[in-house]
């Protein structure tokens, strides 16, 4: 059984429908590109699956789980990580405490036993703040780790929210446009990382991205969407070279991103 | 010899009053007060002694009250409490008071549970209570309409359930059956919903206990609609230049109400010489003050008392003295209070004033009738 | 550095217990209570975003729940503070449920309605019989135990630093663990909040329990101090102050309501010491330019001073 | 020259960010600013139009703007695309571009309405739509449609092809060669995709942790080594 | 029925008074995203100024449109010296400032003019009521001016760009500024209009409620919960809040629960009408995204 797997999703806003029935799966330990062109509907697929929207139709399976109707709080303990598009991180905290957050998921202590300092509470704390180490060494954080996140640059900010997906250890990391503001230099970096991240973490990744470069690298596989609905699925080979992502999203002279 | 707040020359005493906050409208009493110590230091002070009066703001807040208390008393060292304004403010200091043994002194608050020598020895209140004069507007309408349907609105805090409780005494096993009750609270834009409500219950009798400005939206709308019972004001609430004239003289014609002062603005008292006393006092003393303000010729009339038991006091400005002295003042008239009011305390009567006299509206001024009334002797 | 800074705090707040006679350690016996309760609402405004008005109701329920039992039952005071906590808590999470549909203003709103409506409730005949109506209630502040040879003032400051000690220490574990991360988490940002697996509804009303308890604590012990409960001791000024208090205090921090607490209570005091004809003036031109020169407050101010040497690591100074 | 800048200071309180910057933008010209993660690049642009307290020269059409508030640099025509989109969440399409107009009392402003939903013809779709429920690409083309409809003589571009897909970048390319030679309207350009902003742009500039490190013609940056590498990828 | 008919016309009138504050408080909402606190005591302070005026021998409109510019001008200063310096500042601060604003306004008022209750003239004049004692002239001319007013600040934010500007700015400041808006001037001018909003609200309220410096203390609540109810950014919905506010309240306390509770529980109605409604009943839902 795949990971994930989404069947027929509609979503509609008032007039305008935003996904027209969309089906795909990603699988275990896969990384999976998701493009289209601007208003395809990426993000709003991503926000039915990471369980934010309802969908108005459809059903979104995660692990064996129907998640179509869970609140939405509980898709971080089934494994299920983000990062946002416009970014959303916890803005007056620090790099630390936003990556700390992360973890939430992944404590039982409560108001009680945290305003007591019992004991459970102070080791779920003392292994957050382990791993939230760990991650911050990785993702090249330490030397932030204590700034606010407000006063950082875009590029760093999408790296806290790399860390704070990554901390509760998902099993699907949503990443929407993570090489959104990066450099050439930096999106290389992105791809080793994504794929290392892969590879230590045993996660899958559903990637948003307009950065074909970057998509074509790392995926496994692609699917493409152009008015909510799906215009293409399979190797990056076949969706780069399918005419009708072309005509939709890359256009011709889309060597320039390709390159 | 020494006593707390008493030094050769000069006495301390202390207040405490709502100088901001919702009902800093009595500020004015602190003022007027303040200027009668002057004069009377300027006269000589008592007993070769300055007055020294200290005022402090408690917002209407009993725990302030406390708090400014305990200064007065304990950092600044007054020899005792004057004039506090509020029933819930003295409430919080009433044990304090009597525990330390300051005395407590006729409080600006008709509440009537001042007048307790033997439980509260150290506090005296000074005017009439709200209670005993709803007992007056009781009686005065079992008298003259004994099948009367009496509607009540009275002002949902201390104050106004004071009507409420009068009334009760008075009419006792039949008062659910006589009397329809409608409330307000002091932060009610208007009492119009409840003057319409009274009157659909059918009453042919009002009894008003509520702050001036809900007095005059009642007497107007009452007249407005038509509705002509026999009206009954709080005498808090029946100065000429605060409710009548807003809410219109004619409108007026018929209200009833009980006072112990007199109206400044009653052409009966202008060549009066007890209220020229007064004018002359506040011309020289606080210029520029609103002369309608009733509060001023309710200051007057407890700042003489005060004085008088300053006098009283001869040389001997103890505590025990003072409290003596003011809980044993012969009947004495004062300028700003009504003929036959006197003011008097004996050791086991602590009501000041017991007198009143019923007056009518007559879309001019007050007409007093009947005789003064003392007490309601429920 | 900490342990030192945590004595010299203790030795701080025992001095005037020596220092201080009646009446001005009464005084700093109320601010330490004022500085709970700004503490309290400081908790749901501060850290958890939630805009709060009226933070007096719970205040005044605190008061309520300790003067009953001990003026009609003759309870000890001790034994009224957990009956204090449980009926806050579970006021303030029944008032955190309409709080999870309405933000900002609507919030603000509702709570400032709690503070206008509980004086009335407390009024009503149907519980005059309890709260004693618009007369209030009396009771008598706990006396001190033989051995320890204090007065009752000397007492009730101890008392009121105890419980205020104790209620500071607990929220200042509950803030800086998992629980405090998640209550700022959804302050600053809902929708992510709950992707990271924050119950929004649960989270926020808890919060409300939590804050509302610490306030009613306040409310406790201003009862046991002040000896005299009524409706009129905590109309919606009470609640303003409050808010006051976490603001010249600084928003989201915990010495900030200390400071909090100590500015509603004296500037006050100041202000009438500049002018008694018109106090009111003076306390909102202090507090306003207060707030010109420290617009997020003392721990805005001290959060400044202790980020100014900071330099933005992997950037050479210049 | 359009827009001098001189010996640029500034940064966020206490944090110092940019280290005494020079640099030209010419009219009908484009001038791009490249630069890692941190470098700068928005903070310049920031302090070109008055967003942050600055200290050096910022001289536009040859006067000296330091210091004046960016309303007032705005109203000299000086039109921003911030990072971030800045759009008029809550407000609709239609009264985004509204504003977009908002200093402008001249005849042209329907027919440059038009010329937008030429441009973006998905904008034109969502008319009526609040602009915060617009996709992250649509609230980009909302952003540089307002900015163009402020007719400005200066457009700052803070990385436009953010969030654009590859088609709708090329398109806004040649919509900027296009107003750029129409126009003669002076742009500068913040852009990490460098083999597009350096096909476009006639200078640059380089900038490393608040200093220009590099300058020259674009064609000119275009060839430098350690540039390809790190910007170019090849 | 007779009294029904009675109570729900009261309830009428009051809700009157509360739509005419809620107007100005939508004013300066839609100019700063704040509910001014001291809204009402600014209302109150215009209010006495009018007084002053007529008092003074001038004739009563010519009183009523001095007091509109002189009320502008204040509001528009308060802006400039009291809000510009903390304009940077987080939101708490600034229900800080207006509750300083409250402090300063509601003394300073009682202090200069007095406590005692006075009369304030109204332009509607006519003796006792009318259609069979329902109503006043001067309810019904001061709900006909109410109803003017809105119609002139729906005008104003819906068709003019100042409006439009006025909200972005309030919106969004930093985009406002790049595109050429100045944030300023707005935010000083719609604490003018809304300061003079207020005055027009204190000058028909004050002859049905009398004044005094504490007159607004109470209605500035009701205002508050009626502009909320109705949907604070939208100005019709806020006046039909307030009317709803004063009818609920009336029939609650005659109908219901009695006086003692009447606030209480028009105020629990409220909160569960906005709980079902978050943005009130004919405000906008403005969606965010992520
Ligand atoms: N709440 C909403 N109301 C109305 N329309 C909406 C809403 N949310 C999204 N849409 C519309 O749905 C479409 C899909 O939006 P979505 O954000 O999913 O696009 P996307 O594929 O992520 O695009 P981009 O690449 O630009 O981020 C857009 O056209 C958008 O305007
Ligand atoms: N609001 C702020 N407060 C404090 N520091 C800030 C703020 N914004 C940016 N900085 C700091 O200024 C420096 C430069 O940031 P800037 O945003 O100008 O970089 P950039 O070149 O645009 O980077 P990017 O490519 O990521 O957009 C960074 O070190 C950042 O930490
Ligand atoms: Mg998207
Ligand atoms: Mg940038």
């Amino acid at each position: 059984m795949s990971l994930l797997d989404v069947r027929d999703v509609v979503m509609r806003f008032g007039g305008v429908t935003a996904v027209a029935g969309v089906s795909f799966a990603v699988e275990e330990r896969q990384i999976c590109g998701l493009i289209g062109p601007n208003g395809a509907g990426k993000t709003t697929l991503f926000n039915i699956i990471s369980g934010i929207y309802r969908p108005s139709e459809g059903s979104v399976t995660f692990a064996g789980t129907s998640t179509t109707g869970l609140p939405r709080h509980a898709m971080a303990p089934l494994g299920l990580g983000r990062t946002f598009q416009n970014l959303a991180l916890f803005r007056s905290m620090s790099v630390r405490e936003n990556v700390l957050s992360g973890a939430h998921s992944q404590g039982r202590a409560g108001f009680l036993a945290h305003a007591l300092r019992l004991p459970a509470a102070r080791e779920e704390d003392r292994v957050a703040a382990r791993r939230a180490d760990e991650l911050l060494g990785l993702l090249s954080l330490e030397d932030v780790a204590d700034v606010p996140v407000a006063d950082l640059p875009f590029g760093t900010q999408k790296r806290v929210e790399m860390a704070r997906a990554l901390i509760s250890q998902p099993r699907l990391l949503l990443l929407d446009e993570p090489a959104g503001g990066l450099n050439h230099g930096e999106v290389d970096e992105l791809a080793r990382l994504l794929e290392q991240i892969r590879a230590s973490f045993a996660l899958s990744i559903l990637l948003v991205e307009h950065h074909m470069s970057l998509v074509m690298r790392v995926s496994d596989k692609v699917v493409a969407l152009d008015f909510g609905k799906k215009i293409a699925d399979g190797t990056p080979h076949e969706v780069r070279t399918s005419p009708e992502v072309i005509r939709a999203y890359l256009g011709d002279g889309h060597d320039a991103h390709a390159a | 010899q020494e006593a707390p707040g008493v030094t050769a020359n000069e006495i301390r005493i202390g207040s405490t009053n709502s100088l901001s906050g919702p009902a800093s409208a009595y500020s004015v009493i602190s003022t007027c007060l303040t200027a009668m110590f002057r004069r009377l230091n300027e006269e000589g002070g008592v007993a070769g002694r300055r007055v020294n009066f200290t005022v402090y703001d408690d917002a209407y807040s009993p725990p302030r009250t406390l708090e400014q208390t305990r200064r007065l008393v304990e950092q600044d060292r007054v020899a005792f409490t004057f004039n506090q304004l509020g029933t819930p403010t003295n409430n919080a200091v009433h044990r304090y008071m009597n525990q330390r043994r300051v005395p407590h002194l006729f409080l600006a608050t008709g509440a009537d549970k001042w007048a307790n020598p033997r439980e509260f020895p150290w506090t005296i209140g000074w005017q009439p209570s709200y209670r005993v004069e709803a007992q007056i507007y009781a009686k005065h309408i079992l008298e003259t309409r004994p099948n009367a349907r009496i509607a009540l609105l009275h002002q949902n805090d201390d104050f106004g359930r004071d009507y409420l409780n009068g009334v009760r005494d008075v009419l006792g096993a039949r008062f659910s059956s006589m009397v329809r009750v409608a409330t307000n609270e002091a932060t009610d834009p208007t009492v119009d919903s409840q003057i319409v409500q009274l009157q659909a219950s059918g009453a042919d009798v009002l009894i008003c206990g509520v702050i001036p400005r809900f007095a005059a939206q009642a007497i107007r709308r009452v007249h407005d609609i038509g509705w002509r019972p026999m009206m009954f004001m709080t005498n808090v609430s029946v100065s000429v230049g605060a409710v009548m004239e807003p809410a219109g003289r004619e409108r007026g014609v018929g209200l009833i109400t009980s006072d112990y002062r007199k109206d400044q603005s009653d052409p009966a008292w202008a060549n009066d010489p007890g209220m020229n006393e007064w004018r002359g006092f506040m011309q020289r003393f606080i210029p520029g003050a609103d002369l309608t303000d009733n509060n001023f010729t309710y200051g007057y009339g407890v700042g003489t008392t005060m004085i008088q038991v300053l006098r009283q006091c001869g040389n001997d400005f103890s505590r025990e003295n003072i409290m003596r002295q003011a809980t044993n003042i012969a009947p004495m008239d004062i300028a700003t209070l009504l003929p036959g009011v006197k003011v008097q305390s004996q050791p086991t009567n602590f009501n000041v004033i017991r007198q009143m006299q019923l007056q009518r509206w007559d879309g001019s001024g007050w007409v007093r009738f009947g005789n003064v009334i003392e007490g309601a002797n429920v | 550095m900490r342990p030192l800074l945590l004595a010299a705090g203790l030795v701080l707040a025992l001095l005037p217990l020596w220092l201080l006679e009646g009446f001005h350690l009464f005084q700093l016996t109320q601010a330490v209570i004022m500085a709970l309760a700004v503490l309290g609402l400081n908790i749901v405004t501060g850290y958890n975003g939630q805009i709060s008005l009226g933070h007096g109701a719970f205040f005044a329920v605190g008061a309520y729940a300790t003067a009953i039992p001990m003026s009609l039952l003759d309870w000890s005071f001790w034994a009224t503070l957990p009956v204090s906590a449980l009926v806050c808590g579970a006021v303030g999470w029944g008032v955190g449920f309409p709080a999870l549909r309405l933000g900002g203003l609507y919030l603000a709103l509702t709570t400032f309605a709690l503070a206008v409506a509980v004086p009335q409730i407390l009024k009503h005949k149907a519980v005059e019989a309890w709260t004693g109506g618009v007369q209030g209630l009396f009771l008598l502040k706990p006396e001190a135990p033989e051995w320890l040879k204090l007065t009752s003032d000397q007492y009730m400051y101890l008392v009121a630093l105890i419980v205020a000690g104790l209620c500071y220490w607990l929220t200042a574990n509950l803030l800086r663990g998992r629980i405090g991360r998640a209550m700022m988490a959804v302050r600053d940002n809902p929708t992510a909040a709950e992707a990271m697996g924050m119950d929004l509804a649960s989270i926020k009303t808890r919060t409300f329990a939590v804050s509302a308890i610490i306030t009613g604590i306040a409310g406790s012990l201003s009862a046991a101090v002040v000896e005299f409960v009524a409706p009129d001791s905590f109309t919606f000024i009470l609640s303003i102050s409050l808010f006051v208090g976490m603001v010249v205090g600084g928003v989201g921090s915990i010495l900030g309501s200390v400071f909090g607490g100590l500015f509603v209570l004296f500037v006050p005091n100041l202000a009438e010491a500049i002018s008694r004809s018109a106090p009111g003036v003076i306390y909102g031109a202090i507090l306003i330019l207060f707030l010109f020169v420290l617009p997020d407050g003392v721990a805005g101010l001290v959060r400044r001073l202790t980020t100014k040497k900071r330099v933005i690591p992997g950037r050479e100074p210049s | 020259m359009l827009l001098e800048v001189k010996k640029l200071h500034g940064g966020y309180g206490p944090i110092q960010v940019l280290h005494g910057l020079d640099f030209v933008v010419e009219e009908g010209s484009v001038t791009a600013l490249l630069g890692a993660n941190g470098a700068g690049k928005t903070t310049t642009l920031r302090a070109v139009c008055g967003m942050i307290r600055v200290e050096g020269d910022v001289i536009f059409q040859g006067r000296r703007i330091t210091g004046m508030a960016t309303e007032e640099i705005a109203r000299l025509g000086v039109a921003h695309v911030p990072d971030g989109r800045g759009t008029f969440m809550e407000l609709t399409v239609e009264e985004n571009f509204k504003l977009g107009a908002y200093t402008r009392r001249d005849a042209q402003v329907q027919a440059d309405f038009e010329r937008m939903w030429e441009w973006f013809p998905r904008l034109r779709q969502r008319w009526k739509q609040q602009a915060g429920t617009l996709s992250g690409g649509e609230q980009q083309m909302l952003a540089i449609a307002r900015a163009l409809l402020m007719r400005p003589k200066l457009l700052l571009l803070d990385e436009p092809s953010f969030g654009l897909a590859p088609l709708i970048v090329q398109e806004i390319f040649g919509i900027m060669r296009r107003i750029r030679e129409e126009s003669g309207v002076g742009i500068l350009l913040v852009e990490q995709n460098a083999n597009l902003a350096l096909e476009l742009a006639d200078r640059a500039y380089l900038i490393e942790t608040g200093h220009i490190v590099t300058s020259g013609p674009a064609a000119e940056i275009r060839q430098d080594e350690a540039i390809r590498r790190a910007y170019l990828g090849y | 029925m007779d009294g029904f008919a009675h109570q729900l016309i009261a309830g009428i009138a009051t809700g009157g008074i509360y739509a005419s504050v809620a107007l100005a408080l939508v004013m300066i909402y839609q100019a700063t995203h704040h509910v001014n606190f001291a809204q009402g005591e600014m209302a109150t302070l215009s209010t006495f100024i009018a007084l002053t005026m007529i008092q003074a021998g001038l004739p009563y409109w010519a009183a009523f449109f001095a007091t509109l510019v002189v009320s502008f001008v204040i509001g528009a200063l308060v802006e400039r010296i009291l809000m510009r310096p903390v304009q940077n500042a987080p939101v708490l601060t600034h229900v800080g400032v207006f509750i300083g604003m409250l402090l300063i306004i509601s003394n300073a008022t009682g202090w200069i003019f007095g406590h005692t209750t006075k009369a304030f003239p109204t332009p509607f004049q006519s003796d006792g009521l009318l259609f069979g004692g329902l109503v006043s002239a001067h309810e019904l001319g001061s709900t006909a001016v109410t109803l003017a007013v809105l119609i002139l600040v729906y005008l104003f934010f819906a068709h003019t760009s100042l409006g439009l500007a006025m909200r972005a700015a309030a919106y969004n400041p930093r985009s406002a500024r790049l595109v050429g808006i100045r944030v300023g001037w707005m935010l000083a001018l719609g604490w003018g209009l809304a300061a003079a909003i207020g005055s027009v609200a204190g000058m028909m309220v004050a002859p049905a409620v009398f004044l005094d410096p504490n007159m607004m203390l109470g209605i500035l609540l009701y205002a508050f919960a009626g502009a909320l109810l109705g949907g604070i950014d939208n100005p019709s919905g806020a006046v039909i809040g307030g009317f709803m506010v004063g009818v609920l309240e009336n029939l609650a306390g005659a109908y219901v629960v009695g006086t003692e509770l009447k606030l209480t529980v028009a105020l629990v109605i409220i909160i569960g009408v906005l709980v079902v409604r978050p943005s009130g009943l004919f405000g906008r839902v403005v969606f965010s995204r992520v």
